[in-house]
């Protein structure tokens, strides 16, 4: 169990009062909050040891390097990475996929090549493939959602032939909640020869991730979801497919060598960070992998379930209200989307916000997902570690609000 | 900031039951407006006839304030010439601005044009995420006018 | 006039003493300290007023958006750009280069076409085009530098024809100091039909830039070498070429609409800013850029330019040193690239790290100029607005301790 | 952390005066190294002849640590069998390690391959950065048998 009121004292945010309300903050899976350990990482950083890495000879910059690099370890060790030099840092979620996208998919796809995604993807795993088939002439392909907002294995599995080059697949839709089963995915695209990346996004905050036995070949995600700051992402890769892919970045500290017109590459991760790393943001992931792994990511996962199995059933209270997404808690994070006909998305989440309750309301990068299911929009709560029951319940109410508001109380 | 100065009755009367919600047989001017951050989708058909706007098409989807916004301007503009249009979009979106409520056309003794029910989406500056809501449907009108004009 | 005494008050880590000394920072063109202002302004985002921005229609994303924002507008006013969506914020300078090279050069560089530089070019002016030439089939050349450290622009004129598609040159050298003519560079670019990119990475931080005059149709720089965050850098671009050229990266926010098979852009700058922007770092940005108008930038050059010249001056002094770069402070920046023969330029870092002076010591990612110059290895000084006369007497001292080690004294 | 630790004079001496700083004629085993932060770059070239090391050429350029280990390297490798090579790389790699102050092997009374003039490398890791420059000859030493080894 989570003592959630020590983990709540952390984040000083959470103490703000919106519009002369508590704050129910449910947008985590938008970007989480940032506890006090994390800022002071950094800002210690800046204050004590700042100077660029891998760059000088001298006392600070050696500290920089060495507080760098000890994030990378944290990140491999939060992982089950096999070394530390599986670990690349990048800009965010979007970036690693971009990186994978552009370096590996760039220079390796030929026409009649099928990259294989899915329909509940985020724009950050459809629209680079989108801009590589265009630039390669492979072409994108998708999996298609069962009714109960599980991928259809069923029709998935006859996409899997040879022609299928590698396969990007969310690890937890961040609309719908589900977790698409990873190990099964792998064993279809190691099976016709295809490499795997997960989207992590989602998966990564949320739930315990051992690379080693995920099956996936490459796995992006964001720290800014995590605990961590903004401006740092990660794409983890199994060390010998890093060793054969081409960088996508060119710049300094990547290379070996470089003459006029050829350069050499440096060995990994090197040759994926082009230039100065955001390394103080890295740094602040590490101290955020550091307060996660301390309350343990079983409990995380725990914690989220049951705060979503709460909320599943104070939704079922809302007359009208439907959930898009699994109605249990199995193979679910806590990202709960919801349409209440007769108010749009973003009419709920102005009143909602009205009243101290911070959800998302939109597209939530999904369009595809979303047309798929005939909307255009829905509300999206979302839950972390430091969310209570109370917040719910203040989502609840306030959905009541706005249904008064919007005549739709018993009328 | 009160959510009933948002979401005023008449707002939520054109929300509920738009006017003008029709795609028009013979449109002369055409326009496709969006907002890509809430997904707010907007068609304006019209039919301009002798520097006229004798007909107008609102659809699309979106929230309360777009979708009434809509509503209240094809009731606006209908049977308005296209210099009358102009006023009314410059007033409207004088109105949705920070210093809209200086604006002496929001003074109902004030002659020429009037706002009539617009006037009820004056709440929504005090939510300024959602002015881009509102001005949704205006912006997507003069873009539709100015297609007509460059084609005339 | 500058109050560096006041300024050094604004930097906490200058308190710092390194193996016992005084600490003589002089590695600013690798990477600049911060003031208290810039990390109180992150710090105040994270602890007040953070959510993801962009997307969400409550209350504490709107001020995150709102911050983010101005932000971009702080940017666009120190550069004087036409509007705030002439503003793109990316990773680094390193990155904005490569959104360059890949936005632009991927898609509109072919056979035949020239891309043209400069041998004086950072590593992140060279290896993205390494990369895009080989996609694309186009052709990299080089404009080469005189016996006094300067771009031959004599050379250099003849290599501008109508092959050459886009010219990327550097606004100063993070070696030389050397300051090239852009506005001429402008003039023939523009003349054969070219677009110039400027490598602002040392220019920006160092001189005042008005984007309207500069010449350039494309600037990129990093903000942590101007007081800023690391994480965050900017491509400035003109209006209508942003609005035509491709964006690199894909993902949430930089659509307008996503379908299954293609999507379409949103509108500048976010066309180019794929998914969850580093937006804490772009704020940290904004705190850095204010900073440095209130000092203003005609203030920041003249002190680089005093203690450039003092630093040439005493350096001169050090028997056997020579300085790569020109001899005088026209058009020329202060980072200061020497060679003091029979010391290994990074046995001349360690030394002068024990003395409590930090300097660079290697090929500062500029290979094919140290080559060029027949050197594998040289140190440099750099300064800033919080160095002063006493860091430079501190270096040199340190050369005699250096000097003294290697026998090199009266030997 | 002194200075006169890491600069001690017999290793000024290397550096100014390398030893085996030449190219072989007819080498057979050959292996370049470089460290890509510093720039410095070694060639190691070997003639293996029954088992034991009868030349070696070590060239390229670098600072003072990198350029001296090479130097006193070429001494102690010259005439010996790869198998003490072997022990001898692993123990200079020892004494460059963190705890490489407590091997041993750095006992002038233990018998076995020893270090000599190498342990003036000793103060080298005091300074982390600049045990990469004292390690470099030797990874590419032993990247050179390696090659030698696999093509035998
Ligand atoms: C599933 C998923 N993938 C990718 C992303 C993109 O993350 P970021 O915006 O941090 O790059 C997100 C978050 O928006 C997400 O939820
Ligand atoms: C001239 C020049 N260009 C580009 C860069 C790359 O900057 P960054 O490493 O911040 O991307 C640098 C700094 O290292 C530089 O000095």
């Amino acid at each position: 169990m989570m003592d959630t009121s020590a983990i709540r004292g952390d984040f000083p945010i959470l103490e703000r009062r919106i519009n002369g309300r508590r704050m129910a903050f449910l947008d985590s899976a938008a970007s989480s909050q940032k506890p006090v350990q994390v800022l002071d990482a950094m800002v210690d950083i800046y204050r004590n040891s700042y100077a660029n890495v891998h760059r000088g000879a001298y006392t600070l910059s050696q500290e920089a390097t060495e507080a760098y690099e000890e994030a990378r370890h944290k990140v491999a060790v939060f992982l089950n990475a096999a070394c530390d030099e599986e670990i690349i840092f990048t800009r965010s979620a979007t970036a690693a996929m971009n990186l994978f996208a552009y370096g590996w998919g760039l220079n390796t796809l030929k026409p009649g090549d099928r990259i294989l995604t899915s329909v509940m993807e985020h724009h950050a795993n459809i629209v680079p493939w989108h801009i590589i088939a265009r630039h390669t002439g492979a072409e994108l392909c998708y999996m298609e959602l069962t009714d109960g907002f599980r991928l259809d294995m069923e029709g998935a599995r006859e996409r899997f032939d040879e022609r299928v080059k590698v396969v990007a697949v969310t690890g937890m839709s961040n609309v719908l909640g589900t977790m698409p089963p990873v190990d099964e995915l792998a064993g279809l695209a190691h099976g016709v020869g295809a490499v795997l990346l997960v989207d992590g996004a989602q998966l990564v905050p949320h739930a315990p991730v051992d690379v080693q036995t995920l099956g996936a070949d490459f796995l992006g995600f964001s720290g800014h979801k995590m605990l961590g700051p903004t401006g740092i992402g990660v794409l983890w890769g199994r060390r010998a497919l890093l060793e054969s892919m081409e960088p996508a970045e060119g710049g300094g500290e990547m290379i070996r060598d470089v003459r006029l017109h050829e350069s050499d590459w440096a060995e990994v991760p090197h040759k994926f960070e082009a230039g100065t790393p955001p390394f103080v943001e890295a740094i602040g992931l590490g101290a955020a992998v550091d307060y996660l792994s301390a309350i343990g990511m079983e409990n995380v996962l725990e914690h989220d379930r049951e705060l979503t199995g709460y909320a599943l059933e104070r939704l079922a209270e809302v007359p009208g209200l439907s959930v898009q997404g699994p109605a249990d808690t199995v193979d679910r994070g806590g990202a709960i989307s919801f349409d209440l006909p007769g108010i749009h998305a973003h009419d709920v989440a102005t009143i909602l916000d009205q009243e101290g309750v911070a959800v998302r309301a939109g597209h939530h990068c999904a369009k595809p997902l979303l047309r798929s299911l005939g909307l255009t929009a829905s509300a999206r709560a979302s839950f972390y570690v430091y969310n209570v029951a109370e917040d719910v319940d203040a989502l609840v109410d306030a959905l009541g609000v706005a249904r008064r508001i919007f005549g739709l109380d018993g009328a | 900031m009160a959510l009933e100065d948002l979401y005023r009755e008449v707002i939520l009367d054109h929300y509920r039951s738009p006017r003008n919600r029709q795609a028009l047989d013979r449109a002369n001017a055409v326009a496709d407006g969006n907002n890509p951050l809430c997904g707010d989708e907007v068609r304006i058909e019209l039919l301009i006839e002798g520097g006229q706007v004798t007909a107008i098409g609102v659809t699309g989807h979106g929230c309360s304030i777009s979708q009434a916004s809509g509503s209240m301007m094809g009731d606006a503009v209908k049977g308005r010439t296209i210099e009358t249009i102009r006023t009314l979009t410059g007033r409207f979106k004088g109105m949705m601005s920070i210093d809209g409520a200086n604006d002496p056309g929001l003074d109902p003794n004030r002659p020429g044009a009037v706002l009539g029910d617009l006037e009820s989406l004056q709440g929504v500056r005090k939510f300024p995420v959602r002015i881009k809501c509102a001005n949704l449907p205006w912006t997507t009108l003069e873009e539709a006018i100015k297609r007509f004009v460059s084609t005339d």
